[in-house]
C-alpha cells in the first residue's frame, strides 16, 4: 500500500522550474530514495512534502489525506517528520532538550500549566524525558545526553537530528542528505541507523548524494533531473540505466584538440 | 527539581539582605528598583533571549500598567488591586491585537516596529493630558495594602517587590524548563525545524509576547504605587533600550543573566556618579565593549570562566573521568 | 487655507530634506554592511555642534568650521566601522543593534562632556530676511537646506552610478563573495560607506542647525526619524530612502498643522507601523518573497 | 618538466566552523595547462577554489603562486597577483548593468582607461551577446549569458591563472558545449586554467590532466584520457 502519493507536482521560482509534473508513490515500510544531480530539485521536493513550500500544481496525499495547503506543523501532526540538509539543530539547547522538542506533538501541557508547574505537567515531563532518552539510545547517543548541542561534533549532530525526528514517533521520515559531510566510519554507522529505522516500521524517504549508501539501503530509487522523473526502479536497475549514468557523468563532448 | 536550585539561592540571598543590612540605602531603595528592573528584564528575556524576538518597546507595556493603575486610583477612586487587574486586561488586549502583525517581522524591521510602538505609547501618555497629567505626570497615587498591612516603608516595598520578582522568576524558570519553554527556544534556534516538530510558531510567539507584556504591566502598576507618582519620562524609548541592555549585558537566554544585568545596570549609575560628567560616556563605552568582546553576556562569560578553572583543577587532581564531554568538545 | 497648507508644505519639505539625508546615510550603511546604524543621528549632532564649537569657540570662519566638522564626523564614522562594527562581523542583529546604540550613547556622552547640556544656535548662512511666497514665508536658510540636500542627493546618485568606487560598494552589497573575487578591497569599501554616511549626516546637521538649534542630544530623534524614513521608502533603495524622508517630513508637517502638533511624531510612527505591517519592503522598495 | 609549477598547493586544509572540508590537498598546475578537478557534490571542490582565492581561510598547508606564498594573502591582493575566479553559480552583480559588471572585473586596473576599453572590446568579440545586452541589469540575463558574463568579468582581471567553478551547472547541453569550447580556446591562447566540474566527461574531454576529489581528498590523478577510461571515476559518482 502506498503511504505517500505524489501526483502532477510542479513548482517554479520566478520563472525557473524546480519541479515539473512529478509523480511517484512511496510504499509503506520501505526505504525510498530520491537521487539526481546537483540542482535537480530534491530539496524543493522535500520542502513541499513537509509543507514549507506550496506547490504551484499537483497533490501530495499522505495516508489518504491531502498535505498541500497545510502549514508545516499541521503536516507534522499527520505523522511526517524530517531532517535537514544544512543542520537545523537548536544550538541554544541541550542534547536532551533538543530531542524533547521532538516529543512536542505527543504531549499537551500549555503555557499556564507549565508556568505553575501543575502535577499533570510534571508527569508529562517525565514521560517526555523517557521518550527522548529512548530516541537517543536508538541512535546511539546516550553518552552525549548531558551536553549542549553546540558542543557536539558534526557527525554526532547529524544523528541527533534524526533522534529528534524519531522522538515525534513519525510514520514517515524524510531524510535530507544524512551522510553529507560524514567520514567513512560515520557513513557506515548512518547506514546501519537507516536500516534500524526501517526495521522499526518507519517508512523512510531519503535524499542522498553518497551513492554507496543509497544503493545499499534503498528498496526503490527515483532519479530526477531538471525537476522531472528520469528513472525509477531497484538499485541494480538504476545503476545500469544509461540515462542515469549520463545525467551524472555528463555526455562526452567531442573536440579536435 | 535541579533547575530550581539557583532559585532557592536567589530567594535566600534576596530575603537575607535586608536582615544583614537593615535600613541600608543601597538595599531598600536601589535594591527595590533593581528588583523591579529584574522583573522587567526577566520578562523581556523570555521574549528576546529565549524566543529570539527583539523588542525595543517593552517600556510601553510597563507604562500602560503604571498609568492604568495611576489613573484608575486617583481619578476614579478605584481600589489598587482591581486597578492592577484592569491594567493587565488592557495590556493583554493591546499586546494580543498587535502580536501577529508585529511578530511577522524579523530582525531590524521587528526592532523598528517595537521601537515605534513604544514611542507611540509614550506620546499618547504625554498628549492625553486631561487623563494622564501630560508631561508633568500624575501624583497622589495611593499605596498598596494587603489585609490591612500597608506597604508604606522602604523595607515593606522591598519585601513586596522582591516577592513578586521571585514569583516571576519562578514562573519563568518553570516555563523555560517545560514543553512551552522548549517550543520558545526551538523557534529561536530554527523556526523551520520547530514547525517540523509540530510547533505552531505563530501561536507560540503570540503567547510569549502577551505574557511578557503582562508581566511588564504588573511591574508598571507596582512601580506606580511604590513611587506614588508617574510621568512619561519613566516609560520612554531610552528605558526600553536600557531594558534590552540589561538582558544582553547579563546574557541572553539566561534568567539569572537577566537578573544580573538588571542589578548591574541599576547600580552602575550609582557608582558612575563618582565620575560625574563622564557617566554617560562610560556607560556607552561599556555597552559597546561588552557587545564586541563578550557578546554572550556576563553570566555566560563568568560561567565558562568558572568551568575552565574547575577543569584545570580536576586535571590537577588526576585523570579526567568525564570522558564524553571531553571527547565531544575535543572533536568540535 | 491654501496659503496655510503651502506654508506646511514648505516647512515639511525643509524638515523632510534633513530626514532624507539621514535616511540616505542609513540606507548606505545598511546596504553595504547589513547593519542598522542607530548612531546615525549622532553624525548630525557632531556636524552641528562641532561647527559651532570651531566657529564660536575657536574663531574660525563658519565655512571652515563646517569643513572641519564634516571631516571630524567622517573620522568618527570610519572609526565606528573599524573598531566597533568590523570586529563584530557575523554577530546577531541584536548584538549589532546594541553596539550601535552603545556608540550613540558614547558619542552623546562625549558631546555632553565637551559642551554640556546647553542649547546652541548657529548664525543663518545668508541672513534672516523672510521671503514671501503668497501668504507663506520662507527663510533663506530653508532654501539652503533644500538646495544643500538636493546637491548632496545628486552627488550620492552620481557617486553610485558613475564612479568605479561607487559601483564597487554596490557590488559589495549585492554579492560580497563576488566582490572579493574581482579584487575589490571590501573592508576599504566599508570604510568609505561609513565615511560617506557620516558626511551626509553631519552636513544635514550643519544645514538645519540655524533653524532648529542644536544640543548634545539633538541627534536622537533625528536618527529615529531618519530610520523611519528609510524604512518608509524601502531600506534596500537609497533613492527610496530620500523619497521616504521627504514624505515623512511632509506628513508630519501637515499633521502638526491640520491635526495637532503634539501628535506629529506619533503620526509619523503610526504610518511607519502601517507600512511595516502591510508592506515591509517600503513604499518604494521592491516586494521580495522570502525563501526559507 | 619546466622548473617550477605556476600553482603549487601542499597539504591544504580548511574548516567551516567544526566541519573539516579539505583534508590535506596537494596539487600542481603548470603554466599553460588546463587542469580539471572532478568529483561528486560535497567533495570539496568549491571550497578548494575559494581557499585559493583567499575568500575561505586555509587552516593549514600552503599555496604558492608563481613562487610567491599566497596562503594568507588578502583576496584583493591575490586577484592583483593574477588569479581570477569564476565562481560557482555565476554570482554576477545582478542589479548592475552588464558593462558595469565587466568593468568591475577590471577593478584592479581601474585607472588604465584606454586599455580597459580595448579589453572590453575583446570580451565583446568573444561573447557578442554581451555587447548587445550591455546596458541591461545582469540579473535579467539567461543562465548561459550570465555564465559568459562571469567568465568575461574574470578575464578583465588579466588572469595568469583562471579558476572556473562548475561552468556547466544548470545549463542546457548545447550551451555547455559552447562554454567548454570557449574555455578550450582561452587555454589555447595561453591562459592557464584550473577547472572544477561535476560533469566529469565534459571536463576531462578538454583537460590535459585531472584530479579526482572525494570528501576533501585527492583520490586519483592522471592524464585526462586515462581518467576518462578509469572505472574509479564512475565509482566516485555512482558508488559502484
Amino acid at each position: 500500500m502506498a503511504l505517500l502519493k505524489v501526483g502532477g507536482l510542479s513548482k517554479s521560482f520566478g520563472g525557473v522550474t524546480a519541479i515539473s509534473d512529478l509523480d511517484f508513490e512511496v510504499p509503506e515500510g520501505q526505504v525510498y530514495s530520491v537521487i539526481g544531480p546537483n540542482g535537480a530539485g530534491k530539496t524543493t521536493l522535500f520542502n513541499m512534502l513537509s509543507g514549507i513550500y506550496t506547490p504551484d500544481e499537483g497533490s501530495i496525499r499522505f495516508r489518504d489525506r491531502e498535505i498541500v495547503g497545510r502549514l508545516p506543523h499541521k503536516v507534522a501532526e499527520l505523522g511526517v517528520s524530517r531532517t535537514f540538509q544544512n543542520l537545523q539543530m537548536f544550538f541554544n539547547m541541550s542534547v536532551l532538550d533538543n530531542v524533547k522538542v521532538g516529543c512536542h506533538l505527543r504531549t499537551k501541557s500549555r503555557l499556564w500549566n507549565s508556568a505553575l508547574r501543575l502535577p499533570g505537567t510534571r508527569r508529562e515531563e517525565k514521560q517526555a524525558e523517557l521518550w527522548a532518552r529512548e530516541a537517543l539510545h536508538f541512535c546511539g547517543l546516550d553518552k552525549y545526553l548531558q551536553l549542549d548541542a553546540d558542543a557536539l561534533p558534526y557527525g554526532v549532530l547529524k544523528r541527533l537530528e534524526i533522534a529528534r525526528a524519531l522522538a515525534a514517533s513519525p510514520k514517515l521520515l524524510l531524510m535530507d542528505e544524512p551522510a553529507a559531510g560524514l567520514n567513512d566510519t560515520e557513513t557506515k554507522e548512518m547506514r546501519k541507523l537507516i536500516r534500524r529505522i526501517s526495521d522499526a516500521g518507519i517508512t523512510v524517504l531519503l535524499v542522498e548524494h553518497n551513492m554507496g549508501l543509497v544503493m545499499e539501503v534503498s528498496d526503490r530509487i527515483l532519479v530526477i533531473d531538471y525537476g522531472s522523473r528520469l528513472a525509477e526502479g531497484s538499485p541494480t536497475e538504476i545503476q545500469n540505466n544509461p540515462r542515469v549514468i549520463e545525467a551524472y557523468l555528463g555526455g562526452e563532448i567531442e573536440y579536435a584538440v | 527539581m535541579s533547575y530550581l536550585r539557583g532559585f532557592y539561592l536567589l530567594t535566600a540571598a534576596a530575603l537575607l539582605l535586608p536582615l544583614v543590612f537593615p535600613d541600608n540605602y543601597y538595599v531598600t531603595v536601589v535594591g527595590v528598583t533593581a528588583a523591579l528592573h529584574a522583573i522587567l528584564a526577566v520578562s523581556l528575556n523570555l521574549l528576546m533571549g529565549y524566543a529570539g524576538q527583539i523588542s525595543l518597546g517593552h517600556a510601553g507595556f510597563f507604562g500602560i500598567g503604571a498609568y492604568a493603575s495611576a489613573i484608575l486610583t486617583t481619578r476614579y477612586g478605584w481600589n489598587p488591586w482591581p486597578a492592577i487587574l484592569a491594567g493587565l486586561v488592557l495590556t493583554g488586549i493591546i499586546a494580543f491585537a498587535l502580536a501577529r502583525p508585529i511578530l511577522r517581522l524579523k530582525g531590524h524591521y521587528l526592532a523598528m516596529a517595537t521601537l515605534g510602538l513604544g514611542i507611540i505609547i509614550n506620546i499618547v501618555l504625554v498628549q492625553t493630558g486631561e487623563l494622564t497629567g501630560g508631561p508633568d505626570g500624575l501624583g497622589g497615587i495611593p499605596t498598596l495594602s494587603l489585609f490591612g498591612w500597608n506597604v508604606n516603608s522602604d523595607l515593606r516595598w522591598y519585601i513586596v517587590i522582591v516577592c513578586v520578582m521571585l514569583l516571576v522568576v519562578w514562573l519563568a524558570l518553570n516555563i523555560i524548563n517545560s514543553r512551552s519553554g522548549r517550543a520558545l527556544r526551538a523557534l529561536h534556534g530554527s523556526e523551520v525545524a520547530a514547525e517540523m516538530m509540530g510547533i505552531n510558531t505563530t501561536a507560540t510567539k503570540t503567547g510569549v509576547f502577551v505574557l511578557a507584556a503582562l508581566i511588564a504591566s504588573l511591574a508598571g502598576s507596582l512601580f506606580a504605587y511604590q513611587q506614588s507618582f508617574v510621568s512619561p519620562d519613566s516609560f520612554s524609548f531610552f528605558f526600553s533600550i536600557e531594558l534590552v541592555t540589561m538582558v544582553v549585558l547579563g546574557g541572553m537566554a539566561s534568567t539569572y543573566g537577566a537578573i544580573m544585568g538588571a542589578v548591574i545596570l541599576t547600580f552602575l549609575p550609582e557608582l558612575l556618579v563618582v565620575f560625574e560628567e563622564y557617566e554617560v560616556m562610560i556607560f556607552g563605552a561599556i555597552l559597546m565593549l561588552m557587545m564586541i568582546f563578550l557578546p554572550q553576556g556576563l553570566f555566560v562569560g563568568i560561567q565558562s570562566l568558572l568551568r575552565r578553572v574547575g577543569r584545570n583543577r580536576s586535571e590537577l587532581a588526576g585523570p579526567d573521568t568525564g570522558e564524553p564531554e571531553e571527547s565531544g568538545r575535543g572533536a568540535a | 487655507m491654501f496659503d496655510q497648507i503651502l506654508q506646511f508644505v514648505l516647512t515639511g519639505i525643509t524638515v523632510g530634506a534633513t530626514y532624507a539625508l539621514v535616511a540616505l546615510g542609513f540606507a548606505i550603511i545598511f546596504n553595504a554592511s547589513d547593519v542598522v546604524n542607530f548612531s546615525q543621528g549622532e553624525f548630525v549632532m557632531i556636524g552641528a555642534m562641532s561647527t559651532i564649537a570651531f566657529s564660536a569657540g575657536e574663531g574660525l570662519p563658519l565655512w571652515l568650521a563646517a569643513v572641519g566638522a564634516v571631516l571630524l564626523a567622517i573620522c568618527v564614522g570610519m572609526m565606528l566601522q573599524r573598531f566597533a562594527i568590523a570586529p563584530a562581523r557575523g554577530a546577531s542583529v541584536v548584538t549589532t543593534i546594541i553596539i550601535t546604540i552603545g556608540a550613540s550613547i558614547f558619542l552623546r556622552g562625549v558631546a555632553l562632556l565637551l559642551w554640556g547640556k546647553d542649547i546652541f544656535g548657529m548664525p543663518h548662512f545668508s541672513g534672516e530676511q523672510p521671503i514671501q511666497i503668497g501668504e507663506a514665508t520662507l527663510l533663506p536658510q530653508n532654501l539652503w537646506v533644500m538646495g544643500g540636500a538636493a546637491v548632496l542627493v545628486l552627488g550620492v546618485h552620481y557617486f553610485f552610478n558613475y564612479t568605479t568606487n561607487g559601483k564597487a560598494i554596490l557590488a559589495c552589497s549585492c554579492n560580497r563573495t563576488a566582490a572579493h573575487l574581482v579584487g575589490i578591497n571590501v573592508s576599504m569599501m566599508m570604510l568609505i560607506a561609513y565615511g560617506l554616511s557620516a558626511l551626509l549626516g553631519s552636513l544635514a546637521g550643519i544645514l538645519v542647525a540655524p533653524i532648529t538649534f542644536t544640543s548634545y542630544d539633538a541627534g536622537v530623534m533625528l536618527g529615529l526619524k531618519g530610520f523611519s524614513a528609510a524604512i518608509l521608502g524601502g531600506m534596500g533603495n537609497p533613492m527610496g530612502a530620500v523619497a521616504g524622508g521627504l514624505l515623512l517630513g511632509l506628513i508630519e508637517s501637515l499633521a502638526a498643522g491640520l491635526i495637532s502638533s503634539g501628535y506629529k511624531d506619533a503620526i509619523g510612527f503610526i504610518i511607519l507601523l502601517l507600512v511595516l505591517f502591510l508592506r515591509p519592503s517600503g513604499i518604494f522598495g521592491k516586494a521580495s518573497t522570502e525563501r526559507v | 618538466m619546466p622548473s617550477e609549477p605556476l600553482l603549487k598547493i601542499a597539504e591544504l586544509t580548511s574548516h567551516y566552523g567544526p566541519i573539516q572540508a579539505l583534508h590535506g590537498i596537494s596539487l600542481e598546475v603548470n603554466s599553460g595547462e588546463l587542469v580539471a578537478i572532478v568529483g561528486a557534490n560535497g567533495a570539496g571542490k568549491t571550497t578548494l577554489l575559494l581557499t585559493l582565492s583567499g575568500v575561505q581561510k586555509a587552516s593549514g598547508g600552503s599555496i604558492s603562486f608563481d613562487g610567491t606564498e599566497i596562503t594568507r594573502m588578502a583576496s584583493h591582493k591575490i586577484v592583483q597577483s593574477g588569479i581570477c575566479h569564476v565562481p560557482e553559480g555565476r554570482q554576477v552583480f545582478a542589479p548592475l548593468e552588464v558593462e558595469d559588471n565587466l568593468k568591475l572585473g577590471a577593478y584592479c586596473f581601474r585607472d588604465d582607461k584606454r586599455r580597459l576599453s580595448e579589453e572590453l572590446e575583446r570580451i565583446y568579440q568573444l561573447f557578442p551577446i554581451l555587447k548587445e545586452r550591455r546596458k541591461q541589469p545582469a540579473g535579467t540575463l539567461s543562465g548561459g549569458q550570465q555564465q559568459m558574463l562571469a567568465i568575461g568579468r574574470a578575464l578583465l582581471g588579466r588572469p595568469r591563472l583562471l579558476l572556473l567553478d562548475e561552468p556547466s551547472m544548470g545549463l542546457a547541453p548545447l550551451l555547455v558545449e559552447e562554454i567548454f569550447r570557449v574555455v578550450r580556446e582561452l587555454n589555447d591562447s595561453g591562459v592557464t586554467v584550473l577547472l572544477v566540474e561535476q560533469n566529469a566527461n565534459a571536463a576531462l574531454g578538454i583537460a590535459d590532466r585531472g584530479y579526482v576529489l572525494e570528501t576533501g581528498r585527492v583520490i586519483l590523478t592522471a592524464n585526462a584520457d586515462e581518467l576518462l577510461a578509469d572505472e574509479a571515476v564512475r565509482k566516485a559518482y555512482l558508488g559502484h
